[in-house]
């Protein structure tokens, strides 16, 4: 357990020290900024902002963030130093996990409770949606957080781009084609979750949505995370490094 | 022979606040040149500068008679460069990245294909150069590398670190490959390196630089000088053979030194040339003798003089 | 007593391409070098050993048991052959976080990781970003992190190709006085004389086989085993080399130029044991004795250019 | 290519003779072609080693599937009288539109990820593993480097959209287009398709060179490209100005394509914001790929 937080201590380091992480994170506020300003002009801040954050800065912050910097890790062969401790091979993995869980749910909640105060002073919000945000940015940090891990672990010369793939599938090509696939969009369970209406996010053309459950919302979560996660555990501990 | 191949005069690089290279002068005749200095003397900087690649911050250049400021691609299209890293174009094979090399120099494609097979032919690349490079070992890959830089037929041959990560065999033929290049194609090479003893092997001048600064200019003989009557003796036998060796030695008025290798040593004779003292020592204390040379200095030895 | 490193008939392909053949060997405490040309399968063994490659064929054992086993790495250090790290890092930072990993707490960690890296003449650079690290500095970085945990086995992948003279005579007096505390350090590296320098000790590999396999003088045997070109200069050269040539173990002479002959021999060891004496029955004077076939990379090149069933 | 050496003996010409080629390395005395091709040789190459990448293969597979598919619709739609247009004042007209907003919009996944993977990260790639030196050292010029960069990061992405248009303007001669109509539409067409995949390609190839990371490349074109078109998408419906719309990096191309069906409802002046879009995307890209390749410290050390 101890290695676990190690490496996510370091990964943490790691991530401070990228020069690439701090320009990333203004990603999160632009959301924030535009719902403001759309709020100001009286056309709903968390309509506007919602969106752009569940389903454009976050998988666009986590991407580049968790995928491309662990799939470097292993591409230049540098996981070896970890491998050849007295720790097992899962542990490392779990560490990246919770460490790039960790700073991208800071970014999000951050950005997510700088939209719902835009929100509250240009609309009308309850003050449960001041907390709902945030919280569900916090799963979809840790889901992201999962899926770039497995594909890093998975495709490590291609992390980026078959991550995006990945969520150019599930979030906008299937979805788009018919409506009973949104329930498989990450997004799509977030804003559930947040409260958000999908109306806007998603193409027009598929017709209405299922209606929202909070359970299917969980699961479907939990799964995006726990089964890149799984595969790439697997292929880390079974397959040659060399 | 006589033709110049480099002409630099008083020529500065200054990048912020560090000194590349600083106010050097120097022509290099044709022929095969060595560009010597430890890590950081303003290697690459003259290089960069010679392709054109970096603006000098003043003073003069010439390659071939050809300013690479005015007229870079001119320059380059007439040299060949092999890089000491490894320019990964992924994916592609021994085959398609010299024909892509040719190609880039401005061969037609079917021309870049067969000077493709004709370069690696010369360089020794077998039937592996139809898998892709990245597969290769450290060797192919140096050939490959080498291929690639002469595919063009270029006049004058820029080598960084050629030798580096070879194993005895393969650092032997590749020198071989060098002096080659030199003597049929009467294509002038110019090698960066620090290991002392490919200079040696194939360089018949050597330019040394340290810190940006011109350091010494000269043939290779010049630098290296005669022997100065010492001998270098290996030879074969148990543990207890050399100590034995050492006191037979002493008892014929001969001093050995030690040379860095085991069973190796440095013997300075009583008289001057009289090996029958060493054959007899070895005789008398029942060794082989594997290697008996008169010592020269090595390029070392002057390298270190030259930095001290 | 059980051997530290026991290889046991491993072979390992990487799909079709061979990596290993048939490798059984063991090991005992001290520094082995593992010498082979490129390509010969040198750091294949070591990620054998490392559990980074499974063998395809055959069993590696260390300490007595099977790898790979988690527990392994705490009595084993590594150095990789590459050249990246966690460049974000400083070599303090990374050295003590791969510390943290083999199971010391934070402070430990730390003192060790400071410890080894002054070791290792880094005491300048403790603090700098490690990419900011130039090509030695970077051997040192993983020498210092295979070493820091105080490790009874330390296997060293290459680690003197790219550096000066100066340097790698730094890195084999670091290297022997890991043996000297009497450690198993198994070392790669192509050049027999960089070995040579540290260790009596070897392994050679040739094409993803075992060709020899202890002592250096059983080497010198290997290379005793194929014809040699023996140059020599005398004052009597065609003397020397009619009385040479009576010799069963000589199958040519040669004459070139006013002193110089070169004699060809299938039994070298004789043939050196014999010019002496050759020279002193004939009264010749042999002014230098020189051959380029008696070093290890003449083994190979003979080995390479076919005739391969005479090694 | 190989250099005679005359026999040893050739005093007996009644003597069979043999002749000894020399193998070695000779000179190369063949023409070369001006440097004005250099762009095209880096394209073809990556094009070569592109087609290999099982990546590439998926992306082109599912490319091909949506083309099938949408000619397979659109062809069944347009053979059935009155089933599409039905509305519109000119229906032949309307189906001539669909053909071509097809072939940008139907593409636009599949086209956007080949340039993903084949164009975003490319001249990161090349920074990061010395492959600037291995092209600069040769007689390579920036300018040169860079328009085969940009070439082989959106070619694959064009073909497959003209592929798509192709098939459906042809469709479209065999349900009831003239001849000289369908040339028109296709010559429009081929435009726009032209411009979609140059934009994303220059674009890539701007951002590519901005970092020696090609995942940080890759991702920061992904957000380019759908951040733009959702923000723009976004704040034009929200504050109900269409012209917004036309200023996202998709979305300047597909309201060019909506003015020349005269369905994009921009007047005036505004009328001019999706060409001016198209430019301010291409000279942004050229600039930023410019600047930084010009100015790259090519060798390390």
């Amino acid at each position: 357990m101890s290695a676990v937080l190690a490496v996510a201590k370091v990964s943490l380091l790691r991530a401070v020290r990228r020069p690439s992480t701090w320009w990333l994170s203004a990603l999160a506020f632009v959301p924030a900024l535009l719902g403001g300003w759309m709020g100001a002009l009286g056309h709903g801040a968390m309509s506007v902002g919602a969106p752009l954050l569940i389903d454009v800065a976050a998988p666009l912050l986590a991407v580049p963030w968790v995928a491309g910097a662990l799939g470097e890790v292993f591409e230049r062969r540098v996981a070896v130093y970890w491998f050849t401790r007295p720790v097992p091979r899962w542990a490392p993995l779990l560490g990246e996990w919770l460490g790039a869980t960790a700073a991208l749910s800071l970014v999000l909640v951050l950005g997510g409770a700088m939209l719902a105060v835009a929100d509250a002073l240009t609309g009308s919000a309850t003050i449960g949606s001041l907390f709902r945000l945030p919280a569900a940015m916090i799963t979809e940090a840790a889901a992201l957080a999962g899926l770039c891990i497995g594909v890093a672990a998975l495709a490590p010369k291609h992390p980026v781009s078959v991550s995006i793939a990945v969520l150019a599938v599930t979030e906008a090509a299937l979805p788009g084609l018919w409506a009973p696939m949104q329930s498989i969009s990450l997004s799509r369970q977030v804003g559930t979750l947040a409260g958000v209406d999908p109306g806007a996010s998603i193409g027009s053309l598929a017709g209405t949505a299922p209606s929202p459950s909070t359970l299917t919302a969980a699961l479907v979560i939990a799964l995006f995370c726990a089964v890149p996660m799984g595969l790439g555990a697997r292929a880390v501990i079974d397959r040659d490094l060399g | 022979m006589s033709a110049v191949l480099l002409r630099v005069r008083a020529l500065s690089r200054r990048y912020e606040g560090v000194t590349a290279l600083d106010d050097v002068t120097v022509t290099v005749p044709e022929g095969r040149v060595a560009l010597l200095g430890p890590n950081g003397a303003g290697k690459s900087t003259l290089l960069k500068c010679m392709l054109g690649l970096v603006r000098p911050t003043s003073g003069d250049i010439e390659v071939l008679g050809m300013d690479p400021r005015r007229d870079p691609l001119g320059v380059r299209a007439r040299i060949g460069y092999m890089p000491e890293d490894d320019a990964h174009l992924p994916d592609l094979t021994g085959v398609e990245l010299c024909a892509y090399s040719a190609e880039l120099a401005g061969l037609p494609p079917r021309e870049a294909i067969d000077r493709a097979h004709a370069a690696l032919f010369y360089a020794g690349v077998d039937d592996k150069r139809y898998l892709p490079v990245q597969g290769y070992s450290t060797g192919l890959r140096q050939r490959t590398k080498l291929a690639a830089a002469i595919v063009h037929d270029p006049d004058l041959l820029f080598l960084d670190e050629p030798t580096n990560g070879l194993d005895p065999a393969s650092r032997e033929e590749m020198l071989a490959l060098i002096a080659d290049v030199r003597v049929r194609r009467g294509c002038s090479v110019v090698l960066s390196t620090h290991l002392l003893a490919d200079v040696d092997r194939v360089c018949d001048h050597v330019v040394v630089l340290a810190g940006g600064r011109l350091l010494a200019d000269a043939p290779l003989a010049e630098l290296l000088g005669t022997g100065d009557g010492r001998f270098l003796v290996r030879v074969k036998g148990d543990a207890g053979a050399m100590p034995r060796f050492e006191r037979e030695l002493a008892a014929r008025g001969c001093t050995a030194a030690p040379s860095g290798a085991s069973l190796e040593c440095i013997v300075t004779p009583a008289g001057a040339g009289d090996t029958d003292a060493i054959w007899a020592a070895a005789a008398a204390a029942s060794v082989q003798v594997r290697h008996l040379a008169p010592r020269k200095a090595s390029l070392d030895e002057a390298f270190v003089k030259l930095l001290a | 007593m059980t051997p530290v490193i026991e290889f046991a008939g491993v072979s390992k392909w990487y799909g079709p391409v061979l990596g290993l053949r048939d490798v059984s060997l063991r090991l005992a405490p001290g520094i082995t070098g593992l010498l082979g040309p490129n390509g010969a399968g040198k750091s294949t063994l070591l990620k054998c050993m490392t559990g980074e490659v499974r063998p395809s064929r055959g069993e590696v054992r260390l300490f007595g048991r099977v790898v790979p086993y988690d527990d392994v790495f705490r009595r084993v250090g590594y150095a990789p052959e590459i050249e990246t790290f966690f460049e974000e890092l400083t070599a303090r930072e990374f050295v003590t976080h791969l510390a943290v990993l083999a199971g010391y707490d934070g402070a430990e960690a730390a003192r060790r990781a400071e410890a080894v890296l002054i070791r290792v003449g880094l005491a300048q650079a403790l603090d700098r970003p490690l990419a900011t690290y130039s090509k030695g500095m970077r051997q040192r970085t993983k020498l210092a992190q295979a070493m820091v945990h105080d490790p009874e086995l330390i296997l060293l992948d290459e680690p003197m190709t790219g550096l000066d003279p100066l340097a790698r005579a730094q890195i084999v007096t670091l290297i022997q006085s890991l043996g000297a505390e009497g450690r198993t350090v198994l070392v790669s590296s192509h050049i027999l004389d960089e070995v040579e320098t540290m260790t009596r000790e070897i392994v050679v590999l040739y094409q993803g086989q075992l060709l020899a396999q202890g002592n250096l003088h059983a080497i010198r045997d290997l290379i005793d085993r194929h014809p040699h070109h023996i140059v020599l200069t005398a004052s009597d050269p065609r003397a020397l080399g009619a009385a040479l040539a009576r010799l069963e173990c000589v199958t040519a002479v040669r004459f070139d130029g006013a002193d110089r002959l070169e004699v060809e021999t299938r039994a070298p060891d004789a043939c050196y044991a014999a010019i002496p004496r050759v020279a002193t029955e004939t009264g010749v004077k042999v002014r230098s004795l020189t051959s380029p076939d008696d070093n290890l990379s003449a083994v190979f090149r003979y080995l390479t250019t076919g005739a391969r069933g005479a090694a | 290519m190989s250099a005679m050496v005359p026999p040893p003996n050739d005093r007996s010409a009644a003597a069979p003779r043999g002749e000894v080629h020399s193998l070695s390395y000779s000179r190369y005395a063949g023409p070369r072609r001006p440097r004005s091709a250099v762009p095209w040789v880096v394209a073809r190459y990556a094009w070569r080693v592109q087609l290999r990448q099982r990546g590439v293969k998926v992306l082109l597979l599912l490319g091909g599937g949506v083309l099938a598919i949408s000619g397979a619709v659109l062809g069944f739609a347009w053979s059935v009288p009155g089933m599409t247009g039905g509305g519109e004042a000119d229906p032949v007209r309307a189906a001539e539109a669909q053909a071509i907003a097809s072939s940008l919009e139907a593409q636009f996944i599949p086209g956007f990820l080949l340039v993903l993977w084949c164009g975003a990260g490319a001249v990161a790639a090349d920074l990061n593993a010395g492959a600037f030196q291995f092209h600069f050292a040769r007689p390579v010029s920036a300018q040169g480097y860079l328009v085969g960069r940009v070439l082989s990061g959106a070619g694959l992405a064009f073909a497959l959209s003209f592929a798509t248009l192709a098939v459906l303007c042809a469709e479209r001669l065999a349900f009831g287009s003239t001849p000289l109509r369908m040339a028109l539409t296709f010559a429009v067409g081929a435009a726009l398709v032209t411009a979609r995949a140059t934009l994303l390609g220059v674009v890539a190839a701007g951002l590519s060179s901005l970092t020696r990371r090609k995942g940080l490349a890759q991702a920061m074109f992904a957000a380019v490209v759908f951040a733009s078109s959702f923000v723009t998408r976004i704040v034009a419906a929200a504050s109900d100005k269409p012209w917004v719309r036309a200023l996202g990096l998709s979305g300047c191309v597909d309201a060019r394509a909506a003015q020349w069906h005269g369905t994009a409802g921009l007047h005036g002046a505004l009328a001019a914001v999706p060409l001016l879009a198209c430019i301010g995307w291409g000279v942004v890209g050229a600039a930023l790929a410019w600047w930084r390749v010009s100015r790259a410290e090519v060798m390390r050390g």
